[in-house]
């Protein structure tokens, strides 16, 4: 019965105009827009050490932005990332009390970034819970417990060597966290579009029953995801507290719906099962144009995150309503 | 026997807030007084009222991240009015302020309904969008006490048989919101959305149009809660009860709204927010650090909803005859 | 025909006071001529929010700073950075650490007001009585200085006792409820201490509420725009506040001798202050500009339509 | 009655009254499946009307276009003669025609009574919900269809067979000329099935047009005057009952003579490789014990709800077990997930393919390999190439019939999305695998290809498990078959005794010489 007779080619030729209609190239476009508009609207903007200065509004929230892609795609959201942040960093101050050097401090943010995503994705895989709600909760936990040991106090005297990771450049006006930032964003763009593991997360986003009835350890992958989630908000604690250079408890506060933002405005369905990494990439460089680009002209935050708002809602609506539009 | 499956949650969460408010006597017995429950009622109410439209769009499965930024905006807008308009009567107000609540209900309402776009991102859109109208609107300035007209500010606070109208309010909404959401088609048609759209679309409950209400409701609850919050507090700027959507959230968990849809009660909203609230009331009272009362808000979320899907792990179904006979 | 452009940069936009102070930079700008005043900031009171202005005020190349601070540690790197970039920092009301800055301008000296706070409730508590202290976030530096100057001279007032001290986090609504808990877990205090602008409203507010007005007396530092109705309600006796105006007027005139290098920041200098006359500073380089001023149903009406 | 040829006209049916609802040229396209092409139906009242054909036949696709779920491509319908539109389900109830569907479209978490009364519940005063009238209206029709439930408890803590009977009275509860009822016996009890025809012909006294959708020859030829027949969403003919017989019946359904369906074999029984030893689940099933071996094709059936899948998901490791042991080869093996299933060689081909088997919004290539990524990548990092080789070289042996490897599973019809399913196994060389109701709502072509490549995995020493819960299937395929009831193994028949009439007994647990 083997009749090969029926060839089945392996692709079919994808016209280029689809291509173009892709959401990360509708978004490279509101990017060269954002930044030729920039260009015109303030004489301070083409400038390198400007534009390095730039980076640091999205860098640290994009490196969490990537973990938290592939969790999204996977239909699982973290929003105790700011939280992880906070206590990460208290932790980092205390062990600067109890004179630690630099290495040490890197391994109690990034241990307490694992650990805190360790204990959202227990309570998410193996109780069960839904991850919006356990992470509404451990929200308040983790930074709650930031408040209890430091209270109205702030950790300060972080080592000198420290200051290298928010506030070091590696070549120029290229700072670390850029650097940083682009290995990251390899990294996961590697991971989720090239490994088994990157499979596995779409098809478990799609369709967790089908996941796990093909054989994928559903909850393992997710559980990994937690913890790289938290890994990254341990890594972006260290740098915004070298940037800082010191900690309050409420460091960081509010960023988890930035980076959610980030991560939608990116292109990844909030209901999982799609996105890329490159949407998320140009998706920070936006939101950080935008925010630069307003600053420059001394636009208030606020007025800036309406902007942000407006995007995030537009660019879905928009093509929905055209296509609306057509149909009739 | 429903009845008393879904009220054996409720019954559990009002003995932890009797066990709570016990320890709490231990500590400092004034706390119990009944003048003091009813400053700590009074206190929750406007938490109370977000909890009721948030309990019913999270009953149709979806999510209001916006309302904390919609109860600013109204409040702002009734509390420039009142300072251009002195004279314009606190009812006129209060059409106003559920007027636009609604309004603004009904934009998130629409996005979710016409154009399909997830609950979340569309009020994580209007949400940022709604504070930034208010900056603009005010120009980052405050509305201060001083600002407002005595009546203005007295509606919220008048007391009527020992207590005061916010409190009023939040009683009317509750029972109002119990009779709808009982023993209305549109109520149950929430239920409907949120446990099985699919069979909802078979019994000839339009799914999108029901979450818009939905919306619409949470919306004009919001906007109501805008003003008598602006008023109460005496003072309107961009950030009031910023981050309170969280809270609002965290009161229906612990109120075992399901966050899956479906299931849920405004008896469960009412109590979760009480807990909240008294929680917040009390920690400052018996000498807790404010500093713990994040930590222990967010273990209390956790908490509950742990024990809420334990009692929900019942078995989807079931076959052998004897278990059905144990159930 | 290039302004000399000073950044005036406060803890968060839409504030009465900070409103108050940008209308005494101008002031200063138009006394000086040739001067710009950016008055800018975040719109929540965060360091990251300040620390995002403030990059984006490096990137314009503006020649002052100017900058009443979140956090006096987490600002420190980047205000150094735009000093690296040759422009002038000076920080003034909430400070920010030494080496974030070439000078810091107290609106009044630490002590004075320390003192002024409890002395203000003590005036009217001539039998002592008990008091709680009802604080802005649990981070502003200029908040807990004085606090703990008013506790240094808690000595001169016998009879006076400090029950608590909680923190409302310059939130309207959480001021108002950690003033109802003090109510409730002191039911004899007799006065409530908020040396910030937005407590000291709240506080004056739960009181009226809890029909307390009389018994209980809100004192601190507040605006007399904000606490005309809490005079006339008897909620509050009297408060005290430095002149906002005044403060953003010397503010901007200290930078621009800075920038122009008409003055040098350094222990025991003299920088002049326009109509303010001149500050001088200590060896942490911060200077007081003036005596706070008092304000009761006697004097209310005149400025409460000023600031 | 002869076979019509398909575009012959329908031949008028011998009535003098015109029908309550007629449907004419309706045709109703999804993407990739035409799933009716010009149909006629006609429904007469007082009349059961019997609609026949096999699974995927369009069936109900008609019933959900007659009750306003879905709006027909083109075509007319009529009620009383007049051309008619069903905009929305309300306006199909409103017109009088109320369904039983073929899946419980039920709340679980919402009370029986208003289960039954959703959307046009009782009204009191204030036009307030009345829950009293509502329970109490409730209890009259359950009672009316002979169900004992209490109808203020939770839909969710019933049986399947309960929740069916929900679905009835629901159907009940409107006050209808037209009773549509597709399958609604097919989780009913012997007696609850009884129970049902003397409703139909209560229903049939008041003068009210009845569907009734079943693949039951025998309930047919017992309850219908008249029957209409489809065939892969085409309409083939229609008549009164009592002129055909069932031969004629099956020949109109299925277009050829029944016989060749099912391929001949030749088992060739090997050595024993899964042997199960006493599984029990808390309410699922108990004692489940049988032992399988190399080439041969082991039928499972029973009542939809019998608990097999159940059953057969927790061997899958989908569920654990309390109690119980599996031997592969005669070693004890712990299966805790899926996957360690897949590492002893038992795959698992689910019924519910949409939702368990296919992961419908990837690629065939990315479904097919997604549990041998393992063989296809290199330390952990995809090599298309690979997957594209390995997904060919399964899809291909099932003759899968696609645009290209890269179309979405979604995109494909029934069939072909179990075609990638079973390559998806395949591709894994297992030792076991379990197809359950494999062919399900998949077009004849297809299933016939899906049971000649179960004989030949069969032929190749591959040990098969099928659910089954059609007879023939049951009887055409398997060397052996066991048979469920509520949980529990009933009876293990092969050869002479494995007829139809044994395995209704026991699936029904109807004791010796009664029979349906
Ligand atoms: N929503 C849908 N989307 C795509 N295809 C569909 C949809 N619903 C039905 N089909 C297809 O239409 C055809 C007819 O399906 P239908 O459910 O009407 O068959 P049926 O005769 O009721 O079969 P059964 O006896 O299995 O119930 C099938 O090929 C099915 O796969
Ligand atoms: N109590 C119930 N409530 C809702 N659905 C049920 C219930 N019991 C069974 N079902 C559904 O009925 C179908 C059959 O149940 P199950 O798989 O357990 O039995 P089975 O013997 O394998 O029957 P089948 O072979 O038809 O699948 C499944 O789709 C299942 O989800
Ligand atoms: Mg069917
Ligand atoms: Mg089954």
């Amino acid at each position: 019965m083997t009749t090969p007779a029926n060839a089945i080619p392996d692709r079919l030729q994808t016209p280029w105009e689809s291509r173009l209609k892709s959401w990360e190239a509708l978004l490279l476009l509101v990017a060269i827009a954002i930044f030729i508009a920039n260009s015109f609207a303030s004489p301070y903007f083409l400038n390198a050490w400007n534009l390095s200065d730039a980076t640091f509004n999205f860098t640290e929230k994009a490196m969490i932005a990537f973990a938290m892609a592939l969790l999204i795609i996977s239909g699982e959201i973290d929003l105790s990332v700011a939280a992880i942040i906070a206590l990460a960093s208290t932790a980092m101050g205390a062990a600067v009390q109890a004179g630690a050097g630099t290495p040490v401090l890197i391994l109690v943010g990034l241990g307490t970034g694992l650990l805190c995503g360790a204990f959202n994705g227990v309570l998410v895989t193996r109780m069960g819970l839904p991850s919006i709600v356990v992470t509404i909760g451990t929200m308040s936990l983790f930074r709650g417990i930031s408040y209890i040991v430091l209270g109205d106090q702030a950790y300060r005297g972080y080592p000198s060597d420290f200051a290298f990771f928010g506030q070091g450049y590696v070549w120029w006006v290229i700072s670390f966290e850029f650097v940083l930032f682009a290995i990251i964003a390899v990294i996961y763009f590697v991971i989720l579009h090239k490994t088994n593991f990157g499979r596995s997360v779409y098809a478990i986003g799609n369709n967790p029953t089908g996941a796990l009835f093909s054989g994928i350890r559903v909850n393992r992958v997710k559980f990994i995801l937690f913890l790289l989630t938290g890994l990254m908000a341990g890594i972006a604690a260290i740098c915004l507290t070298s940037r800082l250079g010191s900690t309050r408890p409420s460091i960081a506060f509010g960023w988890e719906l930035e980076v959610v933002t980030m991560v939608v405005l990116g292109g990844v369905n909030i209901l999982g099962g799609s996105g890329t990494i490159p949407g998320v990439v140009i998706a920070a460089f936006v939101i950080g144009l935008v925010t630069f680009g307003l600053g420059l002209l001394n636009v208030p935050g606020i007025v800036m995150s309406i902007v942000v708002g407006a995007l995030l809602i537009g660019v879905i609506a928009l093509p929905r309503l055209w296509s609306q539009w057509r149909q009739r | 026997m429903i009845k008393s499956l879904t009220t054996s949650r409720e019954v559990l969460l009002f003995a932890a807030i009797a066990v709570l408010l016990g320890l709490i006597a231990t500590r400092f017995p004034g706390f119990v007084a009944p003048s003091n429950l009813a400053d700590v009622f009074n206190d929750t109410s406007p938490l109370i009222l977000l909890a009721i439209g948030q309990m019913i769009v999270i009953l149709t499965k979806c999510i209001d991240l916006s309302v904390a930024a919609n109860l600013a905006l109204t409040g702002m807008v009734v509390a420039m009015i009142n300072v251009a308009m002195p004279g314009v009567p606190v009812a006129v107000i209060l059409v106003i302020a559920v007027g636009l609540g609604t309004l603004l209900g009904m934009i998130n309402g629409l996005l979710v309904w016409k154009l399909d776009i997830p609950p979340i991102v569309v009020t994580l859109g209007t949400m940022t969008i709604f504070r930034g109208i208010i900056f603009l609107l005010s120009d980052g300035k405050w509305v201060n006490s001083h600002e407002m007209s005595a009546t203005f500010k007295a509606f919220p606070r008048a007391e009527f048989l020992g207590l005061p109208v916010l409190s009023w309010t939040a009683i009317l909404a509750v029972i109002v919101f119990t009779i709808v959401m009982t023993r209305t088609t549109l109520g149950r048609a929430f239920y409907a959305v949120g446990g099985n759209a699919h069979a909802a679309t078979y019994t000839g409950i339009n799914v999108g149009k029901t979450q818009f209400w939905a919306f619409t409701i949470s919306g004009a609850l919001a906007g109501l809660t805008g003003y008598l919050w602006v008023s109460r507090y005496a003072v309107a700027y961009v950030d009031i009860a910023s981050g309170f959507e969280l809270d609002v959230v965290a009161a229906c968990v612990i109120g075992g709204v399901s966050i899956a849809g479906g299931l849920g009660s405004i008896g469960g909203a009412l109590l979760g927010a009480l807990f909240l609230g008294v929680i917040k009331n009390a920690l400052p009272v018996i000498n807790i650090s404010p500093f713990w009362q994040l930590a222990i808000s967010g273990s209390a979320i956790i908490i509950a909803v742990a024990v809420n899907a334990r009692a929900n792990r019942e078995k989807g179904r079931i076959i052998l005859k004897s278990a059905e006979q144990a159930a | 025909q290039d302004d000399m452009r000073i950044a005036l940069v406060v803890k968060a936009l839409g504030i009465g006071f900070f409103e108050a102070a940008a209308k005494g930079a101008e002031e200063a700008a138009q006394e000086l001529g040739g001067v710009e005043i950016i008055y800018t900031g975040p719109t929540d009171t965060t360091a990251e929010g300040q620390i995002e202005v403030i990059n984006s005020l490096i990137a314009q190349g503006v020649d002052a700073i100017a900058i009443s601070a979140n956090d006096p540690d987490a600002l420190v790197p980047a205000l150094k950075k735009a000093m690296q970039r040759g422009i002038t920092v000076i920080s003034w009301d909430s400070g920010v650490a030494p080496e974030g800055r070439q000078m810091h301008l107290n609106p009044s000296s630490n002590p004075l007001i320390g003192n002024m706070i409890i002395k203000l409730a003590a005036d009217h508590l001539p039998d002592g009585g008990e008091v709680a202290v009802l604080s802005a976030s649990a981070t502003a530096t200029n908040q807990n200085i004085w606090i703990e100057e008013m506790n240094k001279v808690m000595g001169n007032y016998p009879g006076i006792e400090v029950v608590a001290t909680v923190y409302g986090d310059d939130l309207a609504d959480k001021s108002y409820r950690e003033a109802q808990g003090l109510m409730q877990s002191h039911p004899d205090l007799d006065a409530i201490i908020a040396p910030t602008s937005v407590g000291i409203v709240a506080a004056a507010q739960a009181v009226e509420d809890a029909g307390k007005a009389g018994q209980i007396n809100v004192t601190g530092l507040g605006l007399p725009s904000e606490m005309a109705g809490a005079i006339e309600s008897g909620a509050s006796k009297s408060f005290a506040i430095w002149n906002p105006i005044d403060l953003g007027y010397s503010a901007a005139m200290i930078a621009h001798a800075l920038a122009t290098e008409a003055a040098t920041a350094e222990p025991g200098a003299a920088i002049p202050m326009g109509r303010m006359g001149s500050v001088t500073l200590d060896d942490t380089n911060s200077g007081a500009m003036a005596d706070p001023f008092v304000y009761d149903s006697s004097n209310i009406d005149a400025f409460k339509s000023i600031f | 009655m002869l076979m019509h040829s398909q575009s012959q006209v329908p031949t008028a049916p011998e009535a003098n009254t015109p029908p309550i609802l007629s449907l004419d040229g309706i045709t109703k396209t999804f993407p990739g499946v035409k799933a009716l092409s010009e149909v006629a139906l006609n429904l007469y009242p007082g009349q059961v009307t019997a609609l026949v054909g096999e699974n995927g036949a369009g069936k109900s696709t008609v019933v959900k276009i007659l009750t306003g779920i879905y709006q027909p491509d083109g075509g007319a319908i009529r009620v009383d003669g007049h051309a008619t539109q069903f905009p929305t389900a309300r306006a199909a109830s409103d017109a009088g025609i109320t369904a039983i569907h073929q899946e419980t479209v039920l709340f679980d978490d919402l009370s029986v009574a208003e289960n039954i009364f959703i959307g046009h519940a009782p009204r009191g005063r204030f036009g307030l919900i009345d829950w009293a009238a509502m329970e109490r209206r409730s209890n009259e029709i359950l009672k009316s269809i002979g169900a004992t439930i209490d109808p203020a408890q939770k839909l969710r803590d019933l049986g399947i067979a309960s929740k069916h009977l929900v679905a009835i009275a629901r159907a009940l509860s409107i006050d209808a000329r037209v009773v549509i009822m597709d399958e609604p016996t097919a989780a009913l009890s012997h007696k609850e099935i009884q129970e049902l025809y003397e409703l139909v012909e209560k229903l049939k006294a008041q003068g009210k047009a009845i569907l009734f959708i079943s693949h039951k020859f025998d309930e047919i030829f017992h309850i219908a005057d008249r029957y209409t027949v489809f065939r892969d969403g085409q309409f083939i003919g229609e008549g009164m009952i009592d002129q055909v017989n069932e031969g004629q019946l099956v020949k109109m359904m299925v277009g050829r003579d029944v016989d060749h369906i099912f391929p001949k074999r030749e088992s060739h029984i090997g050595d024993e490789v899964l042997k199960v030893v006493g599984y029990d689940h808390p309410t699922e099933f108990a004692e489940i014990s049988f032992d399988l071996k190399r080439g041969e094709i082991l039928g499972f059936y029973g009542l939809v709800g019998a608990g097999r899948s159940e059953f057969m998901q927790s061997l899958f490791g989908i569920t654990r077990p309390s109690k119980g042991v599996v031997r592969i080869d005669g070693r004890v093996r712990v299966i805790r997930s899926p996957a360690d299933a897949v590492a002893n060689g038992i795959v698992y081909v689910p019924e519910d393919r949409g939702k368990q088997g296919a992961i419908t919004a990837l690629p065939i290539f990315q479904n097919v390999t997604l549990p041998s990524l393992g063989k296809t990548s290199k330390n952990g990092f995809l090599r298309l190439a690979e997957e594209f080789k390995l997904a060919r070289e399964y899809t291909e042996r099932l003759d899968l019939r696609a645009a290209s490897l890269d179309t979405n599973v979604g995109n494909l019809s029934g069939g072909n999305q179990q075609k990638v399913v079973i390559a998806k196994w395949l591709a894994t060389q297992p030792r076991v695998i379990i197809l359950d109701e494999p062919t399900k709502g998949i077009d004849i072509g297809s299933k016939a290809a899906v049971h000649e490549f179960m004989a030949e995995l069969a032929a190749q020493g591959l040990a098969v498990i099928m659910v089954s819960s059609e007879i023939p299937e049951i009887l055409g395929m398997s060397d052996r078959a066991i048979i469920m009831r509520e949980g529990r193994i009933v009876a293990e028949l092969d050869g002479d005794d494995l007829t139809p009439e044994t395995l209704v007994r026991h699936a029904a647990g109807i004791s010796q010489g009664a029979t349906t």
